[in-house]
């Protein structure tokens, strides 16, 4: 099980390096650039429980890979989505982070 | 516990059918949809009513076992009386918000197919999908995808104004509920590491107090506030709910933060072990009455009436956490009433807040905007919509008879019951400083109209009757028999209680 | 030796991760995170999970670093914003405090997790042969945990609709994402040429043999959707408008051949989303085609983006 | 269900019929002159079916109940009778139109809740009862819209609110004491003595009950909200509404000697209020004001008994409580309408309204022959003796002298020509009312198992006049010093809450702060985690 | 035991290692964009091809070694496309490069 113990602390120092990036990283890019890192690190434990239960002629059990495989995709649409918003806000605004909340009422007309 | 019981097919069609719906709402586009999500959402009614009702008489959960493979390989849906109540609260509060939707977000005659009205119907169906998904699954995997579906579905309804300060409190909403999907993502890897299993009811019986189970609990816990926006975690909430159109407002402030605070439910009266749940759930409280008292506070302050609405969420999602150490406290009578008051909370809060930004939206339509300190006139030009926010305002203050009234007695009592006084004070705290912010709104729109304004457009009667019907359902919970309510208990792991 | 490689790679990881943090430019950054996706892959391979290798390569790595080169693209200049909203030394220092705090809370559990290891595996290569799929993890997605596939089908017309609807209202109905100039010439033209027939071939052979070895609907439709971005930044495709029913179709189809096929299991085996014996394989290859069909359009629309033109 | 239950019913049903009849435009126009009509199921009930079994209706769930006691049917018939009175003379007053409709409906809720109280045998209807009288009263504050009306407006529901809580604690106390799950009141006040929380329990039914019966320091509302409604409104306020509060305590707090610490408590509060009531009074202007002041001091007086009684464990206490607050109801009901009527009539015709209001005025001394006298004789045994007696005494001169004030200030108003002759749809409720205030009593009395009403007025003849006549002479003495009037503003009290407002404003200011920079993302994230890993440590601390 | 040709498909894999590296210095050291695109493209592409060719012997079967050589041959066009456009890129931007 050694194997997997380099991969192990590898996910844990993914996490913190991706909370670290998404709550002090000011550009919205570099915050999504850094949700990707979080969810890889979350995907790696994944990696690292289904390779600790390989077994059956299985290199690794496939129910983590086969979450890790949707969870990906999640991701992915995730990161779509948030591309678009942050395009959407920089064409419209000029803006590149989303340090001030815009507190938004009814809008005036 | 695994198998399907009978009825248990009316899980599958309560999922299905939204599902199907949006798909095909989504293909065939237009008027279609808006047509396809009335059909849909009217069934759906039934099918909740049905469900409950199967429940009820059956005395236990329903459950199904999908594709007949059983957990912990295969997923399963399941509905006890938590899931019942909740499905049922949402499918009415969704079709009565597609009523008020057929004016508000009808497509514009003359277009085939409009950006907005086609985005809100085919994600009505979305939403409708994904809160059945996130109370009839079993398994914690498939909450997530669920979660995630719920996600996507509540921004788009934020974004739905398409407004140029819109994009960034959506871009904080999807940030910070992403971070929350992750880490309750993190935190299944890490049960089904030491566990091998994601199914609630096995995991039940797996799961101790060991270090990976508990480093899960807090990481999964920590991802669900993000994404209801507990206080000090909300600040995404109140821009993204107070920007919507007032049918998306009523969605995402009554239905979609439940979705997660059931997960939560799951995970903390389900899955954790007592002992650690005991210890954990006066945090969860304490921030939930800090929530009450700053988010009243702050709402009492507000001058924008739907951003007063808005923060008036973030105080009542405070309400459901104090459910949390009556509920564990060890107690069993007290147990089944605090948990019977959190469920009612939820329930009635849906009612009452979806009637809340209906109304709100109404006034804010009428006038032209929705500054609080001039919504003089609203009375008089529409008194339907105001006293529905009235009426509202009562269930959200507890004042009886109203299903805040009986949910937070509830709470009270198991309080007190319990020894813990000190929720009480903070319930009755907030109802007064609830009874503030209604009273501003009320009486602003009470007063006579300035004498140069012009004279606000009165509704359409259709969308005011929606939402005076909403407060009113909401007021009438609190005249149903509590034995009635005996529902939202089936299925309840009665706990040993702490040590 | 296999232990250093190991180290080394995690070591890797962890390296093309801090760049990407810390990348002084956005260009940079994304170049970076694409150089860890590639590494992560790897990391796949060493894990035994051959399935989610590909998938990180081809979506993990691939789809989202194009559409984060094109975003990078975009989202040029706001340096003194940027500046000025980075938080001071103080939150810094709380911030790397607290992750780091969640990492070794997080590292500790991992290294308390029970020996051996629970899991599935045993029962999941078991029972495969009830579906005739000889890649376990094809029978976790089709079979054993179904739903969370379809749902997670259902995720991906949700997200394509969420970023339709940013559009602008007058562009409602339109094509999305931006026009690229039809090339004739140059090696761009000429790469689309050779590449699209092997692309479209590779492609759907990677999801053909997923029922038995490493591949699948979306590491296919991934490869599918590539060759179709590559077309059309060759000019030699314009995006579909949004209004089409052919796009809708094509997006619906996956997610609702696989209800459909949930509810012939109800009729015809043990329940919903049960696959008839007998008729299991050919049912879900079936559906595997109609989703790798709704995975590539999906797939590629997102990285398109909303509607910007009139159709 | 017997006859009698049915009148209970009846009598709760009636508002709440006619206010859903509201829902008709017809109806709705129509229903100012119908107000009238609907206390008079409630006045039935309050003579034929006081004692009657209790009605529990669905016994198994809601527990919802309905019980009428003597002493709260001797209350519910004198609240009915002026509810009638005084909804006869709003129809006239309030004339036609939407602001009279609205008028209508608030009047409807209000007498509901007002009716309510006094039959409710449970604790949730008698919440919501409670609940409907207080929030309700509102409606009738504001009715005129001026500044000064909603300014007493928003005080009274703040303050309603505040006492909604108080009572809903109280209750959760009492529903917590009680063994089993039971609602009921009789149960709640049975098991209230042996509760561990009972000193809590016990205090915040006397401050929620307190608050609505304007005990001090709890009753600044009372002379703000009063003259601030319309005259019926300010009848129905002073003299039916603040009664909800005497029920409450009369009904909650066991009279037999078990509370008998609080007896001397609430004796106390009541002497102090009464002689507090006197003291602002006498300084004020407006009639309206003075006679808001007359009703604080009355219910003191009310209530001192009722504490004596209390820590004496003097048997017929309730009935006698009841009963002196009964000739409260009428007497100081119908000195409402006439205000409303002494600036609208001129000539011989205002004597219709001086003279009848002089002899009620002077009721509230014990000028004897009066319903007033009857009703101190009536609390005689509770505040005859001793110091307690002396205290009770200089209370009433302090009524006459503060009812002789309201007179000249009534015969101050600027009168009607002498053509001015008063409506006759005014002018028979009122007479109706205080011929009432005068002869109910003589009835009652005898009837209320007091005893015989002569003998008792012949017994200590000087006993009872020593006031009235001190409280003359004091009146004669202060009738020259006008410059005092307005040394006291309404509500006294509230001056002093100028600082706290400002203090509430800081505070709220700073909150507003706070959560700003909580909003902040880089804090939100931090608090994320902090969040995270406290709620980890705590669960591994708790597990270890 | 290894055989000849897996003898040579070592070296030529090792040799194939080699212009990896050489490559990745050029591509850190060399001081404009088209130096760093020569070192790059060269390198790799030969790098590549060598490892492939190197890989060879040891593929089990037929199917496997195409699958290598087609590996290569895209490699080839891909980074060929790339290196040209980036180039063509350069030339608009930079003149005289």
């Amino acid at each position: 099980m050694s194997a997997v113990l380099p991969y192990s602390i590898a996910a844990a120092a993914l996490v913190a390096l991706g909370l670290f990036g998404l709550v002090v990283q000011a550009a919205v890019l570099r915050k999504i650039l850094a949700f990707n890192l979080l969810g890889g690190g979350v995907f790696l434990l994944f990696g690292v429980v289904a390779r600790r239960g390989a077994g059956a002629g299985a290199t690794a059990d496939p129910v983590p890979q086969a979450i890790v495989i949707t969870g990906l995709v999640v991701a992915f649409a995730a990161t779509a989505l948030a591309v678009v918003l942050a395009l959407r806000m920089h064409q419209i605004t000029g803006a590149a982070t989303i340090a001030e909340a815009a507190e938004d009422g009814f809008p005036d007309k | 516990m695994s198998g399907t019981t009978p009825g248990g097919w009316l899980l599958v069609l309560a999922l299905a059918l939204p599902v199907g719906g949006m798909l095909l709402a989504f293909a065939l586009g237009g008027r279609t949809a808006e047509r396809i999500a009335l059909g849909v959402l009217g069934l759906g009614t039934v099918l909740a009513g049905m469900i409950a009702a199967e429940v009820y008489a059956a005395g236990a959960p329903l459950a199904y076992r999908l594709g007949g493979w059983a957990p912990p390989l295969g997923l399963r849906l399941q509905a006890d009386g938590l899931a019942a109540a909740m499905l049922l609260t949402a499918a009415l509060v969704l079709l009565a918000v597609a009523l008020f939707g057929r004016a508000a977000q009808a497509t514009p005659p003359g277009v085939q197919e409009a950006r907005a009205p086609f985005t809100f119907w085919t994600f009505l169906l979305a939403l409708a999908a994904s809160l059945a998904a996130a109370f009839l699954g079993g398994d914690l995997f498939n909450l997530f995808v669920a979660l995630e579906m719920l996600t996507f579905a509540a921004l788009s309804l934020a974004c739905l104004d398409g407004r140029p300060s819109q994009f960034r409190s959506e871009l904080r909403y999807l940030f910070f509920a992403l971070i929350g999907s992750v880490l309750y993502l993190l935190g299944t890897a890490l049960l089904y590491g030491a566990h091998g299993t994601l199914d609630i009811a096995l995991l039940a019986e797996r799961a101790g107090a060991d270090l990976p189970t508990l480093l899960a609990a807090a990481l999964m816990t920590a991802g669900l506030l993000a994404k209801m926006a507990l206080f000090p975690l909300h600040l995404w909430l109140p821009p993204a709910h107070a920007g919507a159109p007032p049918a998306a407002s009523a969605l995402l402030s009554g239905l979609v933060v439940k979705a997660a605070f059931v997960l939560l439910l799951r995970l903390w009266i389900w899955v954790l072990p007592p002992v650690p749940a005991g210890a954990g759930a006066p945090l969860l409280a304490g921030l939930g009455a800090a929530a009450i008292l700053v988010g009243s506070l702050i709402a009492l302050r507000q001058e924008r009436l739907k951003l007063l609405v808005a923060y008036s969420t973030v105080a009542q999602i405070g309400y459901l956490f104090l459910m949390l150490p009556l509920v564990l406290a060890g107690d069993p009578e007290a147990a089944a009433r605090a948990w019977l008051g959190g469920i009612l909370q939820a329930a009635s809060h849906a009612f009452a807040k979806a009637a809340m930004f209906l109304s709100a939206g109404l006034v804010a339509g009428a006038l032209g905007h929705d500054r609080v300190a001039e919504l003089g006139g609203a009375g008089r030009a529409m008194p339907m919509a105001v006293i529905a926010f009235g009426l509202a305002g009562l269930s959200l203050m507890g004042i009886p008879p109203s299903g805040g009234f009986t949910a937070k007695w509830l709470l009270l009592t198991a309080a007190l019951g319990t020894g813990q006084w000190w929720w009480a004070a903070v319930i009755l705290g907030g109802g007064l400083l609830t009874g503030g912010y209604v009273y501003r709104v009320l009486a602003g729109s009470l007063t006579a109209p300035p004498a140069a304004a012009p004279r606000p457009e009165p509704p359409a009667q259709g969308p005011e009757r929606v939402a005076l019907a909403l407060a009113l359902v909401s007021v009438a919970l609190g005249l149903v028999p509590l034995a009635s309510f005996g529902l939202v208990q089936i299925g309840r792991p009665i706990l040993g209680g702490a040590p | 030796m296999g232990g250093l490689v190991d180290w080394l790679l995690a070591a890797l990881v962890l390296g093309a991760a801090a760049w990407t943090l810390a990348a002084p430019t956005g260009f940079a950054a994304v170049v970076g995170f694409v150089g860890f996706g590639l590494l992560v892959t790897l990391a796949w391979v060493r894990l035994g999970a051959v399935d989610v290798a590909l998938t990180e390569a081809a979506i993990g790595a691939g789809a989202t670093g194009v559409i984060l080169l094109m975003a990078v693209v975009r989202l040029r200049g706001g340096a003194e914003e940027v500046s000025a909203a980075t938080p001071g030394r103080a939150v810094m220092v709380a911030a790397g405090l607290l992750a780091g705090g969640v990492g070794l809370a997080l590292a500790l559990a991992v290294l308390a997790l029970p020996d051996p290891a629970p899991g599935l595996a045993a029962a999941a290569m078991a029972r495969r042969g009830e579906l005739g799929l000889g890649n376990p993890v094809a029978a976790v997605l089709m079979g054993y945990r179904g739903l969370d596939t379809l749902l997670e089908s259902v995720v991906l017309v949700f997200a394509v609709l969420a970023v339709w609807s940013m559009a602008p209202d007058r562009r409602w109905g339109g094509i999305p994402g931006p026009r690229f100039p039809r090339q004739e010439a140059g090696p761009l033209a000429l790469l689309a040429r050779l590449l699209l027939p092997i692309g479209l071939v590779i492609g759907i052979h990677v999801a053909w043999v997923g029922a038995e070895a490493p591949g699948g609907k979306f590491q296919g439709g991934t490869i599918l959707a590539a060759m179709w971005v590559l077309a059309w930044v060759a000019g030699l495709v314009q995006p579909p408008a949004i209004a089409s029913q052919a796009v809708r179709l094509a997006l619906v189809a996956g997610p609702l051949a696989f209800l459909l096929a949930g509810f012939a299991g109800m009729a015809l085996g043990e329940g919903f989303l049960a696959w008839p014996p007998g008729l299991a394989k050919p049912m879900i290859l079936l559906v595997e085609a109609a989703m790798t069909l709704s995975v590539a359009a999906a797939l590629a629309l997102l990285v398109a983006g909303p509607p910007e033109r009139a159709a | 269900m017997t006859g009698a239950q049915a009148l209970l019913v009846a009598a709760i049903a009636a508002p709440v019929l006619l206010l859903a009849a509201c829902l008709w435009d017809g109806a709705r126009r129509r229903m100012p002159g119908l107000l009238w009509l609907a206390p008079l199921p409630g006045l039935a009930a309050a003579l034929l079916a006081a004692d009657t079994t209790p009605l529990v209706l669905d016994a198994a769930r809601l527990r919802f109940t309905l019980a009428l006691d003597a002493p709260s049917a001797l209350l519910l018939g004198a609240a009915a009778l002026l509810w009638s009175a005084a909804g006869a003379y709003a129809s006239r007053y309030m004339g036609r139109g939407p602001g009279a409709e609205r008028f209508a409906l608030w009047w409807l809720i209000t007498l509901s809740g007002s009716l309510g109280v006094f039959v409710a045998g449970d604790l949730a209807s008698f919440y919501l009862a409670f609940a409907a009288v207080s929030l309700a009263a509102f409606g009738l504050i504001v009715q005129d819209g001026t500044p000064r009306a909603r300014r007493a407006g928003e005080v009274t529901l703040l303050l309603a609110v505040m006492g909604e809580i108080c009572l809903l604690l109280a209750f959760a106390l009492l529903a917590e004491a009680v063994q089993g799950p039971s609602l009921a009141i009789a149960d709640a006040v049975a098991a209230l003595p042996g509760s561990p929380a009972r000193g809590l329990a016990v205090g915040l039914l006397v401050a929620g009950f307190g608050l609505k019966a304007g005990l001090v320091p709890l009753h600044v509302w009372l002379p703000l909200a009063h003259p601030a409604a319309p005259m019926p409104a300010s009848a129905v306020l002073s003299g039916a509404i603040v009664k909800a509060g005497i029920i409450g305590l009369l009904r909650f707090l066991p009279a037999d000697g078990a509370l008998s610490d609080w007896g001397g408590i609430l004796a106390g509060i009541g002497l102090l209020t009464a002689f507090w009531g006197v003291g602002c009074g006498i300084v004020q202007a407006n009639p309206k004001t003075v006679l808001a002041y007359s009703t604080v001091s009355q219910m003191g007086v009310t209530v001192a008994a009722l504490g004596m009684g209390m820590a004496m464990a003097a048997p017929g206490t309730g009935m006698a409580v009841a009963f002196y607050a009964t000739h409260h109801v009428l007497a100081k009901g119908a000195l409402f309408l006439a205000v409303g009527l002494a600036a609208g009539s001129g000539g011989w015709r205002r004597w219709l309204v001086l003279l009848p209001a002089l002899i009620l005025a002077l009721g509230f001394g014990g000028l004897p022959g009066t319903g007033g006298a009857l009703a101190k004789a009536a609390v005689k045994p509770q505040l005859g003796e001793g110091l307690v007696g002396l205290l009770a005494g200089l209370s009433a001169a302090g009524s006459t002298l503060l009812m002789l004030h309201f007179m000249r200030r009534l015969i101050a108003l600027e009168a009607g020509g002498t053509a001015d002759r008063p409506a006759r749809g005014l002018l028979l409720p009122w007479l109706g009312l205080a011929a009432a205030a005068l002869l109910l009593p003589w009835a009652l009395y005898g009837a209320a198992g007091l005893g015989d009403p002569w003998e008792a007025l012949g017994k200590d003849p000087v006993a009872a006049l020593w006031p009235v006549l001190l409280g003359a002479a004091l009146a004669a003495g202060l009738a020259r010093q006008d410059r005092w009037l307005g040394a006291v503003p309404e509500g006294d009290l509230l001056l002093l809450t100028g600082k706290a407002r400002r203090l509430g404003a800081a505070c709220g200011a700073v909150a507003v702060r706070a959560e700003a920079l909580l909003r902040a993302w880089p804090i939100a994230g931090l608090a994320l985690m902090a969040l995270l890993l406290a709620l980890f440590g705590v669960m591994l601390a708790a597990a270890a | 035991m290894i055989g000849a040709l897996q003898g040579l498909g070592l070296l030529a894999a090792a040799a194939g290692a080699g212009f990896f590296l050489a490559g990745t210095v050029g591509l850190i050291r060399f001081p404009d964009t088209t130096s760093r695109l020569h070192a790059l493209t060269k390198a790799d592409n030969l790098g590549l091809g060598l490892v492939v060719l190197g890989l060879l012997p040891f593929a089990g079967s037929l199917g496997a070694a195409l699958k290598l050589l087609l590996v290569w041959g895209l490699v080839l066009l891909a980074g060929g496309t790339v290196a040209q456009m980036i180039a063509a890129r350069v030339r608009g931007t930079e003149p005289g490069a």
